[in-house]
């Protein structure tokens, strides 16, 4: 009992400050930030006609770079920690017993639409909402729904480890590009084009295609080690 | 192509992403890489030093081509490039003691440590050089979830747990950060630091004590203060060996500097310092006597390492000039000697489940090399006078008669009297006990004792001749406090 | 034409969400898990549905994209109350009382191998 | 904007609803279902406050993939939240556990 | 107000009524295939609720989140189903 | 309305904190800690993009029938934000559930009284 | 030989259909929105072609299309009914349903004809698809009418099987 009344203390406490320090916030009012800037300037210096996509990628696009590494981190540390030594004459199989016939071809029309779905998000990241991250956690959605709807579909991890480190690398050689032309990291070096045209905002468009790769690839690559290791009878150990 | 700061974020990640593609071709290939990396910043630490302390300004590098308070910038100036050199040059020497580490691991599972292995160093250096207080945030979640990975990496010890608490007041420690970076985007309308740092003295009191205290506690967490360290002693008792020295030499400087930063660059406000001498010194004192208890190694070393960042919380909590140096230096000797004896004392309870200090009895026969090393370790971070730990206890407890503050004094007198106690007790054991376990010993590796006697000879080096580092110590220092140069060097750059 | 474009959007907009309610309220009346299956995907699956052509018909420039939605609903919604209906009698979820006919009841537990 | 009262009203009961719901209930996939469902109304919420991408983020995300590792999760331990099952007083209806 | 002011305010009650009933049966649904069925018919809801408000407010690219919603909340739901006949 | 908004949306994401901190200090259940730290993540979620409003304003992205009316945007930052921070969020949980699983198979419970060997 | 240019077939009508698709998502006609989509669509095309299509070319036969239009018309017309019976039994205070599983017999052939007929059976009259095996469907009926196996399969599915067989299985 006496933990509950000392969490019942920290959230009256925490919940007050909370209350207290955050309605002091006017909420809806313009204010004076660096917000105001990039709304300016997205689209006038780099012709992007989304101002969240010109930050995330171009003004902080470090921040971009570290994500993307958050997540490649993620998927790396699961592998280690879900490690298991294959045993001999093991099958690999996702699901347990297939599923009806009928969700089967269901997921097998629906499965290029999607994966179609999340090209047209992460090539559009600088015109609607979306972006590379969107895009690949749609594509990876998508493999999603064939692993669970068949047994038998193969992740080939040797593709998805290839992908993902090509994806990874053209996002950080592309950062050296401009270093090389004797510009910043990560700076743009393409011609920026047109507002509203799919060919703007120079090197945007590129670093989000790989993004959208990278992040496909990774999260496909956490979905299937998760479930590959999912068989409750075979996991005794230690 | 220019040597810029960038290379110490960009390389390792680029090599980070092309590991598993190498490891395809080659297995070693993944494990030399980040080696070649490693030296690598190490070699452009040495230049870059060299260039701001003989040129005598800061190197401010924009990124994405966007001045500072619009784009991210990374700072390499005295005391961040003291920290970002120390952390390479401390990682390249942690990489040749893993080379040969644990053979018998798989390969697949080897791959996987190098990766995470490598972006742990690089978040902590990321931590350090950013200019951005929302990237700062970034590179501490890269740094946290290879941390969280590499605790659990052994899977017939109790690492998960550890890595399982971990996360958990890790969250909560990001949580409070995103919050403090939240509440002071509305206040000041920016992220940069240097900017905030100037606008911050227009903020209402209330807002800044609120966002004071949320980045206190997130930053307290991550740097082992008081209530908030629970979680360290089972993180560097689980994790791997070398993992353990790369926590105690650069994880938790990151979060001590995430701290200074915060209170003397961004708030600059004079009222919190006797808070941090306070906690600093509840911190210390508490750990060391848990320590004296203790009856595994890694775990007295885990508390002992928490007693002596409650030393540098103290020391910079003093505030002067004087105080301030003698913490940088505490945190290089930290650095260094913790590192050196947990990379020691790694090998000597080496294929020990338990790793409790029984195991140790009498290794000094066994394992002569290994255990000289930890007993040179051990009278160091004690402070003896040969060695490089005395000369920051003795700069520390100058700069508190400075100041009068004779309770710190004596805390600290009777904290090394502890330490003393229980580090005599190890070495005592060590070299005049019968071996009585029947474990079998691991012979270190050559990579493995060349490492640990790099880690010596600077330890003996500075020792000597503390004039070696106390110049660059001297230039960080002035740096660390010199508030208006940095907003201005910030905020001046790409400047026509 | 336009005006009458724009009444024709008001009224599928009704239809719509009166079929999104009624769907909503057999989730909430019905007596077990399939009729509220019944219900819930019939009712809602046609209000969203109108309501989408509805929109179509307000704003005349979204039509395409409108309308490839309304495939998709058509597509998604009853694989997916398929989809529960097996899940549930599968975990075991007998849909109603003995009296009444039950032909799936069979094949349970006859494991059929597909694929 | 007046419209906005009645859904966002509907929105807090619905969010805040299935947050309690998904700490107290003591059956783990109902706790997983009500996750989703928070989900759901973050993703309108954001979408009321005029942030799209964020909604967009929200929903890839929240909808399938914290969903099925979740579930995975579960499928690997145990549904039941307590581990005693002579202590829980709410038992899991038969049919439920598997 | 206009009558399209009416309008909205009236779609969008009714709509949040029917988000209201499926909680309601979220909440009491004895099962976890009730309140997956809720769920399911919570996430059409939205759907709808979103392409309304996108109309609104008068923005094309908003579509978008209803579409991908359209899209996702299939499979979060198929794999609740696929869970409970014991697929996965 | 305007204060209306303001208790709606910040009340709901100070509460969906204050529900998380909660399941995450109090409850026992491995699992249930993870889901309170992820609905801890959306309520801070739902504060970034509140703060970031402005009323009457749209999204900040320029597609024809917007291009003038820029002073209406609402701020563009706090999403940019959240946008790293749910990405952020997703790995801490995929790590933290792993963990879980681990735990699991080690112990045979998923109760955090009975994992003990460490002490807590 | 004939094989191949079936396969060729088969690959450029999921294309023309993903680029459809393609049309439908971005809503333009830009040549730069046309040329990435007709690489995307082909790629994923290329991938996927052989799961998707069942059919080819073969589809788009004015007869098929004429039969694709009436069965559109059916079914829209079996939905909105379908809905209306629905609408009718919530509103009703006394729920007068009287539910149960029956099974009937198909005589569709191909897979896609018999997702498509589950999916319209989902969606039309009081019958919800539990489960398809082999050439059995198993229907939950809401409102059950009969018992007899041939008056099922007449009430339920006869419409729909008589327009879906022309399209697909000739």
């Amino acid at each position: 009992m006496i933990k509950q009344f000392f969490v019942i203390l920290i959230l009256s406490i925490v919940g007050y400050f909370l209350v207290d320090a955050f309605f002091k916030v006017p909420f809806g009012e313009k204010r004076n930030n660096v917000g105001n800037y990039y709304i300016e300037k997205s689209p006038v210096d780099l012709k992007v006609s989304n101002a969240v996509t010109a930050i995330v990628v171009n003004y902080r696009g470090f921040d971009t770079l570290g994500e993307v590494t958050v997540l490649f981190l993620a998927a790396t540390g699961l592998g280690s920690i879900m490690y298991r030594r294959k045993q001999k004459g093991e099958k690999e199989a996702r699901a347990k017993n297939p599923s009806s016939r009928i969700i089967q071809i269901g997921s097998q029309i629906l499965f290029p639409m999607i994966i179609l779905l999340g090209g047209y998000v992460f090539i559009h990241g600088h015109l609607s909402p979306g972006g590379g991250f969107q895009g690949g956690a749609i594509i990876a959605t998508a493999s999603l729904l064939m692993l669970i709807s068949y047994r038998k579909f193969k992740i080939n991890h040797n593709t998805i480890t290839w992908i993902e480190s090509i994806a990874g690398v053209v996002f950080a050689s592309l950062g050296f590009v401009g270093l090389v032309l004797g510009r910043t990291f990560l700076e743009n070096f393409l011609p920026s084009g047109e507002l509203n045209d799919l060919l703007s905002g120079g090197i945007i468009g590129i670093i989000y295609i790989a993004v959208g790769f990278k992040v496909a690839s990774e999260l496909t690559g956490v979905i299937d080690t998760v479930l590959l290791n999912n068989r409750p009878e075979a996991q005794k150990e230690n | 192509m220019v040597i810029s700061p960038v290379h110490y974020i960009a390389l390792p990640l680029m090599a980070a992403f092309l590991i598993p593609l190498f490891g395809k071709l080659n297995k070693d290939l993944a494990r030399i890489i980040p080696g070649l990396v490693l030296l690598y910043l190490s070699y452009i630490s040495v230049v870059l030093m060299n260039q701001i302390i003989s040129s005598n300004t800061i190197i401010v590098e924009i990124i994405a081509g966007w001045r500072p308070p619009w784009g991210i910038n990374l700072v390499f100036s005295p005391f961040t490039g003291f920290l970002a050199s120390m952390f390479s040059m401390l990682g390249f020497v942690i990489w040749m003691y893993t080379y040969n580490f644990k053979p018998e691991v798989d390969n697949a599972q080897k791959q996987k440590f190098y990766v995470l292995f490598m972006m742990l160093i690089t978040g902590a250096t990321g931590i350090v050089l950013t200019g951005d207080i929302f990237n700062l945030f970034v590179f501490l979640e890269i740094t946290a979830i290879s941390a969280y990975s590499l605790t659990a990496f052994y899977r017939e010890r109790d690492g998960a747990e550890a890595a399982f608490k971990y996360l958990l007041i890790g969250s909560f420690s990001s949580t409070l950060i995103l919050l403090a970076i939240l509440l002071l985007y509305t206040q000041v309308g920016t992220l940069n630091m240097a900017e905030i740092a100037l606008k911050m003295p227009a903020v209402d009191p209330y807002m800044k004590g609120v966002i004071l205290i949320l980045f206190f506690v997130g930053f307290g967490i991550e740097a082992e203060m008081f209530p908030l360290n629970g979680w360290s002693p089972d993180v560097y008792t689980q994790a791997p060996g070398p993992i353990g020295a790369i926590f105690a030499g650069m994880v938790v400087k990151a979060g001590i500097y995430g701290l200074i930063r915060v209170v003397f660059t961004l708030f600059d406000v004079k009222e919190i310092l006797p808070l941090l001498v306070i906690i600093g010194m509840i911190t210390m004192a508490v750990a060391e006597v848990i320590a004296l208890r203790q009856g595994k190694l890694k775990r007295m070393l885990a508390y002992s390492s928490i007693g002596q960042m409650g030393l540098v919380v103290v020391a910079f909590g003093i505030g002067t000039h004087e105080s301030v140096f003698a913490a940088i230096f505490l945190m290089f000797n930290h650095a260094i000697i913790k590192g050196m004896l947990f990379l020691s004392g790694t090998y000597l309870v080496y294929n020990s489940t338990e790793k409790t200090l029984d195991d140790v009895d009498g290794i000094g026969k066994y394992l002569p090399f290994t255990s000289f090393l930890f007993a040179l370790g051990s009278l160091a971070i004690v402070g003896m006078p040969p060695f490089a730990g005395f000369w920051s206890k003795l700069y520390l407890l100058m700069a508190a008669a400075d100041v009068r503050l004779m309770a710190v004094i004596a805390i600290i007198l009777v904290v090394s009297v502890i330490e003393i106690v229980y580090y005599f007790r190890v070495i005592h054991r060590i070299y005049f006990r019968e071996r009585t376990s029947t474990i079998e010993l691991k012979i270190p590796s050559f990579n493995a004792k060349s490492a640990m006697l790099i880690l010596a000879i600077i330890i003996v080096a500075v020792g000597v001749y503390p004039d070696l580092i106390s110049g660059l110590i001297e230039r960080a220092t002035t740096d660390l406090l010199d508030k208006q140069s940095y907003i201005q060097s910030v905020l001046s750059v790409g400047l026509k | 034409m336009g005006i009458f474009l724009v009444y024709f959007g008001y009224f599928f907009v009704t239809i719509g969400a009166i079929f999104l309610f009624l769907g909503a309220l057999g989730i909430y009346r019905m007596p077990d898990l399939y009729t509220r299956l019944q219900a819930g995907t019939k009712a809602s699956t046609l209000g969203a549905m109108s309501l989408i052509l509805g929109v179509a018909f307000l704003e005349p420039d979204w039509w395409i994209k409108l309308i490839i939605m309304i495939l998709f609903i058509a597509f998604s919604n009853p694989l997916s109350s398929h989809a529960i209906a097996r899940g549930s009698y599968k975990h075991n979820l007998k849909p109603f009382s003995k009296e009444q006919i039950d032909a799936y009841e069979e094949v349970e537990e006859s494991k059929e191998e597909q694929e | 904007m007046i419209w906005l009262v009645i859904p966002v009203i509907v929105l807090v009961i619905m969010t805040i609803g299935a947050a309690v719901y998904a700490v107290v209930s003591k059956n783990l996939l109902y706790a997983v279902v009500s996750t989703g469902v928070v989900s759901l109304g973050l993703s309108l919420m954001f979408f009321i406050l005029q942030a799209p991408d964020v909604a967009l983020t929200e929903a890839a995300i929240g909808v399938a993939l914290t969903t099925i590792i979740f579930i995975i999760t579960i499928r690997n331990t145990t549904i039941k939240e307590c581990c005693d099952e002579n202590k829980s007083k709410i038992g899991i209806k038969k049919g439920e556990t598997k | 107000m206009l009558f399209e002011d009416y309008f909205n305010l009236v779609i969008m009650a009714i709509i949040s009524l029917a988000f209201l009933l499926g909680m309601v049966r979220f909440f009491k649904g004895p099962t976890a295939s009730d309140r997956v069925v809720a769920l399911d018919t919570i996430s059409t809801l939205a759907i709808a609720a979103m392409v309304y408000m996108a109309h609104i407010f008068g923005r094309f690219i908003y579509i978008d989140v209803s579409l991908v919603y359209a899209v996702l909340g299939f499979i979060g739901v198929l794999a609740f189903a696929r869970y409970l006949e014991g697929g996965i | 309305m305007n204060e209306f908004l303001t208790i709606s949306f910040y009340g709901t994401a100070i509460v969906l904190m204050l529900i998380g901190l909660y399941a995450a200090l109090a409850k026992k259940n491995l699992l249930k800690i993870v889901i309170g730290l992820s609905i801890i993540d959306s309520g801070l979620h739902l504060l970034f993009v509140a703060i970031g409003f402005i009323s009457n304003g749209t999204a900040p992205i320029f597609s024809p029938e917007v291009l003038e009316s820029a002073q209406q945007m609402v701020d563009p930052v706090p999403q940019a934000l959240v946008l790293t921070a749910i990405v952020i969020g997703f790995a801490t949980t995929a790590v933290a559930l792993a963990l879980v699983i681990r735990l699991y198979k080690h112990h045979n419970t998923a109760a955090i009284d009975e994992i003990k060997n460490l002490k807590w | 030989m004939k094989n191949k240019a079936q396969k060729w077939g088969r690959f450029l009508y999921t294309w023309l259909i993903l680029m459809i698709v393609w049309y439908s998502y971005t809503v333009s006609l830009a040549s730069a929105e046309l040329i990435t989509g007709i690489i995307v669509t082909g790629l994923i095309a290329a991938l996927n072609f052989t799961s998707f299509t069942h059919y080819g070319f073969s589809l788009f036969h004015p007869r098929r299309i004429l039969y694709i239009l009436q069965f559109s018309f059916v079914f829209l017309v079996a939905l909105v009914k379908s809905n209306i019976q629905v609408a009718k039994i919530v509103i009703n205070p006394k729920l007068p349903v009287n539910p149960g599983i029956v099974k009937f017999k198909t005589t569709l052939k191909s897979d896609f004809a018999k997702m498509v007929l589950a999916n319209t059976i989902t969606l039309t009259p009081g019958t919800l698809t539990v489960d398809l095996i082999g050439d059995e469907f198993y229907i939950h009926w809401l409102n059950m009418t009969s018992h007899d196996e041939a008056a099922i399969y007449e009430d339920i599915a006869a419409d729909f099987e008589k327009v879906l067989i022309k399209i697909f299985d000739k």
